[in-house]
């Protein structure tokens, strides 16, 4: 087993490695920006060393920083957790050339799958299904609605240079085709300067499930069951739960099998993730692989007893995996909501700055992976991810109901939170009855949204206590309004931390 | 101490008095079996003719407040009305010149318009990144960048003002 | 279903409540003190009623006033929690006279299982082995010494009026008997004006350990497994464990059906516990019955996955058990800290006070159940229970492990709390290999205690962290040092928020 | 500033200097590669040489510290030696004038003793009673009552003096 891991990540998934090397006994040394002195990970770490200025390009980013401390430090091994340098090669790579252990996959086996073209071939030579649809550019139009009309409308026109929505087109009758595939390669082409386009077949209300698979340097692969994630805005997953309301043992397994051929031909070890997409008739198609531990790690915990970052090390320490962990049967259910510093009343813009106060639920099934605390001040630099509320329960009522008593429980001042959002989805009879599909929370978010009340009564006592707030904390500020009359709280003692911060930072 | 207070739409006057550690508190002129204090910063608990309630309190940056109580939210505004400047409440707020301020600290990194520029409603005047992410703030109103005081490359705070529209 | 149910008692037991009763979206309403305006069962409650002053006689042990609360807030059932009013027979019965549930056995299963002598009777009656012994005063010293010889040695003779070690004699031969009986009469008498003592089997290193019950109106009594909790401090549990390390199925069996029988025999509902000392031989001794929800039944909740509140409110509102429960296996082990206000570096003393800052851990496989908050004061006027730290883990060493861990995260500053002897305990040889019994903790504290302590670095740290601190927190006091020596901190912001307290509550 | 700092048993002289927002600190006249912040009151993150600490300070009654870092606990004690004024240190405090102090807020149920009643090293001097509890305040040494201040239902606080053994 390793001496000392060197954590290259910080927030919340830095403190979730470093809990599990202590309880393995396992050192911990932390790296960190000049952002974050203060940041939990650093408190809680034996060991952690300052790598640069707050901008990741010159902190969490340098491989050659992050590869002197491991040397300094006399590691013996890093863990990249998500994000950062998680999915990079040249992490591996230099940990190989160091002889240093790289918790996760190889560097070729990160490449293989997690590339999406090559992901995407070795799919198919796995005989994994993937989402009908040609990798190559189209040149030829009537070859191309050819190939349309083969595969079934719908169907999406998306360009291979692109992404962001930019040259993709939605065509759902044959008789739009030529036009759809003229504008979608000219976008392109004033976009990305490549007018090339592919076809995919389109999938409605698809669902987003993944398998996390385990595999040990020996050969053995298995597969952990599955998460459903469905519940994105913009492609950002909020909500993850463990099983999938719409899962069966026969899809579990054939969903679980396909993920294990996948990993097997990409040489792949370590703990990783295989996405697809299910559609309404339980046809499942490979999306991506993500070759690392993911954020919503914790569900497949909390429903299968297992701690993934224990196995993760394990693993790399080359320890086997006893068998008896493919045959492991989900015990309940799990859900995790991803705490943002953002604001969902105002454009969901970020809410960095100083915490006044946190009150952290706890009790039975609730658990928090967090990555801040009271006082502490949420930079401006990075992710605004603060927290994951995790609810387990003995069926996905008891796990929404404690979530939301969790939720209600959870309080934090002085920076805006997207709790509200969870508060509503949670609530929203289409979530309780687990008509979700990747598409329905911003469709949700695009309906008028009444604000949450309680009544009279919940109203009164609002009243009342902005009145006393009013007369306790902010009296100073409306002796000068100013002209516009909406930036009455801009002497607050929010407006100045936000001052103070940036002059830490200039310093 | 009286205030204006807009909790849910609704106007109330709210009347404070100190009495000892206690408040005394009416609305809209009716003596409240209430008892109200903070328990957390930010956070009161009020005890409300027998029921509990937990209101946290988060000013917006355009000087309203969010308050939460459980799972409910609110949004409200306190006026003191010994300071009453013809200050007026949200619902009119779209007339007349319009001060854009940044919703929370970060770094412009483009500006959409310049000066002078006409504008619609909802359209991007310039965009905002903090926490890895690229924030666009739009126009509350149609009509003409009156001032551009961003600048690419400056580092705002919350509450700062960064344009004029009219 | 019930609509509003009054918790009858305050601190962590009744945030618990409140919690199931929040998931299950049934109404809350708890009373408070004068003390505990401010206390987190208020905060989190939908209804809170001040029912008097701080002290318990006046307040939550008063039941008159109890029962106008529930008239007042139009409640339908009562949770008792644990200690104050739980076990009184005299508030069930003034629940039957309101119409008002009471969730809990009814007055009369109260008082024939929670008694002690009716308890033992009962057992006896229903073929549970009790401690073997005379529960008669005996008068004649040689019939005592008959029955003694009988019995086998080592005996213990107690005091029949007795209590506290008072009126009691160790007895190893039979040439000591004589002796030591004249010396407990006549202590006894001289302790209690009765001279009369009994006999009972004295227990080498007995282990405690009991099983928790759940009995349904219908006639269903099933046993839920057990939880050890042999680690005492002067007969008070401090660290709960399930399973216990030394169960084999078949004890378990025959321990649960004993328990099951004697609950039958005294007609008991809801919840309840079944207290036994096992002895190095695997023999079982009825102890008592705890005849409410007991604080350490967290430990049976993580390793079953049910939630022992929710169960009681539904037994109370007449629900059925399903008959799967009866079959129930524990996943897993769990184990449960209960932090006190105290201090154990000085003989125990209590450590009331105001809360400067709180850190509580997280994560994977930690629950806590809390009663308290930062900021919040803990008043003088009640039990010192602050938190339960409680941790799941796949084998008895990851959740020692998970406990260190946790522990090593809890930070609790401005007060005093036991933590330290946790982390004494969880480290001790003896305790990691669960060679353990009720008089362990007390032999483990009478041996010398080294502090715990990390190396020179750490001592380096500390240095340098007391004298920071001194520059910035405590420069004032010693301007004036008093001429004793030793209470330089007495002008410090502990003294004055104690006398700040003080006012208060004089007020 | 300069301080005389017990830990484990250890004296040590830490010197500080403030430099903007960080100490400089030296340790026994060495300067130290060392960054102390505080994180929460009375709770500092410390990194030296690498090694990161998080101290917990707790100051006890008797004017010492228990200092907490981990899953490890020292006892420790410091001096300004400016103010320095024949204080000693805890080994010598059993000898001369013993000052008693309750050693928490509570209530003083029972007395014990009386004044000028001789007393052991360990004995019983009186009772207070706080959370539920009746904790015993023992002499620390061998003598005679000289004073005794505190009166049965008196209300005491942490640190008040109760009373003296000489």
């Amino acid at each position: 087993m390793f001496r000392k891991i060197l954590i290259a990540n910080r927030g919340e998934i830095a403190v979730r490695i470093l809990r599990a090397c202590r309880e393995l006994g396992i050192r911990t040394a932390v790296v960190f920006s000049e952002a974050d002195r203060k940041s939990l990970h650093v408190r809680l770490a034996d060991e952690a060393y300052l790598i640069g200025p707050a901008a990741s390009r010159e902190s969490y980013l340098r491989i050659d920083k992050i590869m002197d401390v491991v040397r300094r430090a006399g590691c013996d091994a890093i863990h990249p957790g998500y994000g950062f340098l998680a999915e990079n090669a040249a992490l591996p790579r230099a940990c190989v050339e160091a002889g240093i252990t790289f918790i996760g996959p190889s560097a070729e086996a990160m490449e293989a799958l997690g590339a999406k073209t090559s992901g995407r071939q070795l799919a198919r030579r796995a005989d994994v299904p993937t989402v009908p649809g040609t990798n190559d550019p189209l040149e030829d139009p009537q070859h191309a609605q050819d190939l349309a009309r083969g595969m079934g409308y719908p169907v999406l026109l998306k360009a291979v240079a692109g992404g962001g929505g930019k040259g993709m087109r939605l065509v759902t009758s044959d008789s739009e085709f030529a036009a759809a595939f003229r504008e979608a390669s000219s976008e392109a082409l004033n976009a990305f300067g490549d007018a090339s386009v592919y076809l995919e077949k389109y999938l409605d209300k698809p669902r987003h499930i993944e398998i996390q698979i385990l595999a040990d340097a020996h050969g053995r692969v298995v597969s952990l069951g599955e998460r459903e994630c469905s519940v994105q805005r913009r492609h950002q997953k909020v909500i993850e739960e463990a099983p999938s309301p719409i899962m069966t043992p026969e899809l579990r397994k054939r969903m679980g099998d396909a993920a294990v051929r996948l990993a097997r031909a990409g040489g792949y070890t370590n703990a990783g993730t295989v996405e697809f997409l299910v559609d309404t008739h339980y046809n499942f198609y490979f999306l991506e692989v993500n070759t690392r531990l993911q954020v919503e790690h914790p569900v497949t915990e909390q429903v299968t007893g297992l701690d993934l970052v224990k196995l993760q090390i394990a693993i790399a320490a080359g320890h086997r995996l006893p068998f008896a962990w493919e045959t492991i049967t989900p015990r309940g259910h799990a859900m995790e909501v991803r705490l943002y510093a953002e604001d969902p009343e105002n454009n969901f813009f970020p809410s960095p700055g100083k915490i006044l106060s946190q009150h952290t639920p706890s009790g039975p099934g609730i658990r928090v992976d967090e990555g801040v605390y009271e006082g502490w001040t949420v930079p401006i630099d990075y992710d605004p991810l603060l927290s994951k509320l995790i609810a387990w329960g003995n069926s996905r009522e008891e796990t929404i109901a404690r979530l939301r008593r969790g939720l209600e429980e959870y309080s934090i001042t002085g920076i805006k939170t997207n709790s509200g959002l969870f508060r509503r989805i949670l609530a929203d009879p289409d979530f309780v009855r687990a008509e979700i599909h990747t598409k329905w929370l911003d469709e949700l978010l695009r309906r008028p949204h009444p604000l949450a009340q309680d009544g009279t009564s919940g109203e009164e006592a609002a009243a009342v206590a902005a009145a006393v707030w009013q007369a306790t904390h902010n009296g100073a500020n409306l002796a000068a309004p100013t002209p516009g009359g909406n930036t009455g709280v801009s002497e607050s003692e929010w407006k100045r931390e936000g001052r103070r911060q940036q002059r830490e930072r200039l310093l | 101490m009286k205030y204006e207070v807009v909790v849910g739409g609704k106007l109330r006057v709210v009347e404070l008095a100190r009495v000892d550690e206690e408040w005394q508190i009416s609305l809209d002129g009716n003596d409240l079996d209430v008892s109200v204090v903070e328990v957390a910063p930010h956070t009161f608990s009020v005890l409300l003719k027998g029921e509990s309630h937990q209101i946290r309190i988060v000013p917006r940056p355009d000087g309203t407040l969010t308050l939460h109580s459980g799972l409910a939210e609110y949004h409200g505004e306190v006026t003191d009305p010994r300071l009453w400047r013809g200050r007026r409440h949200g619902a009119l707020e779209a007339e007349g010149r319009q001060q854009i301020t940044a919703p929370m600290p970060g770094k412009v990194v483009r500006l959409l318009l310049q000066e002078g520029d006409a504008v619609e409603a909802g359209q991007g005047l310039l965009v905002v990144e903090a926490m890895k992410m690229q924030n666009e703030i739009r126009s509350p109103k149609s009509g003409r960048v009156e001032k551009l005081f961003a600048k690419e490359g400056l580092a705002v705070n919350a509450g700062d003002v960064l344009a004029w529209v009219e």
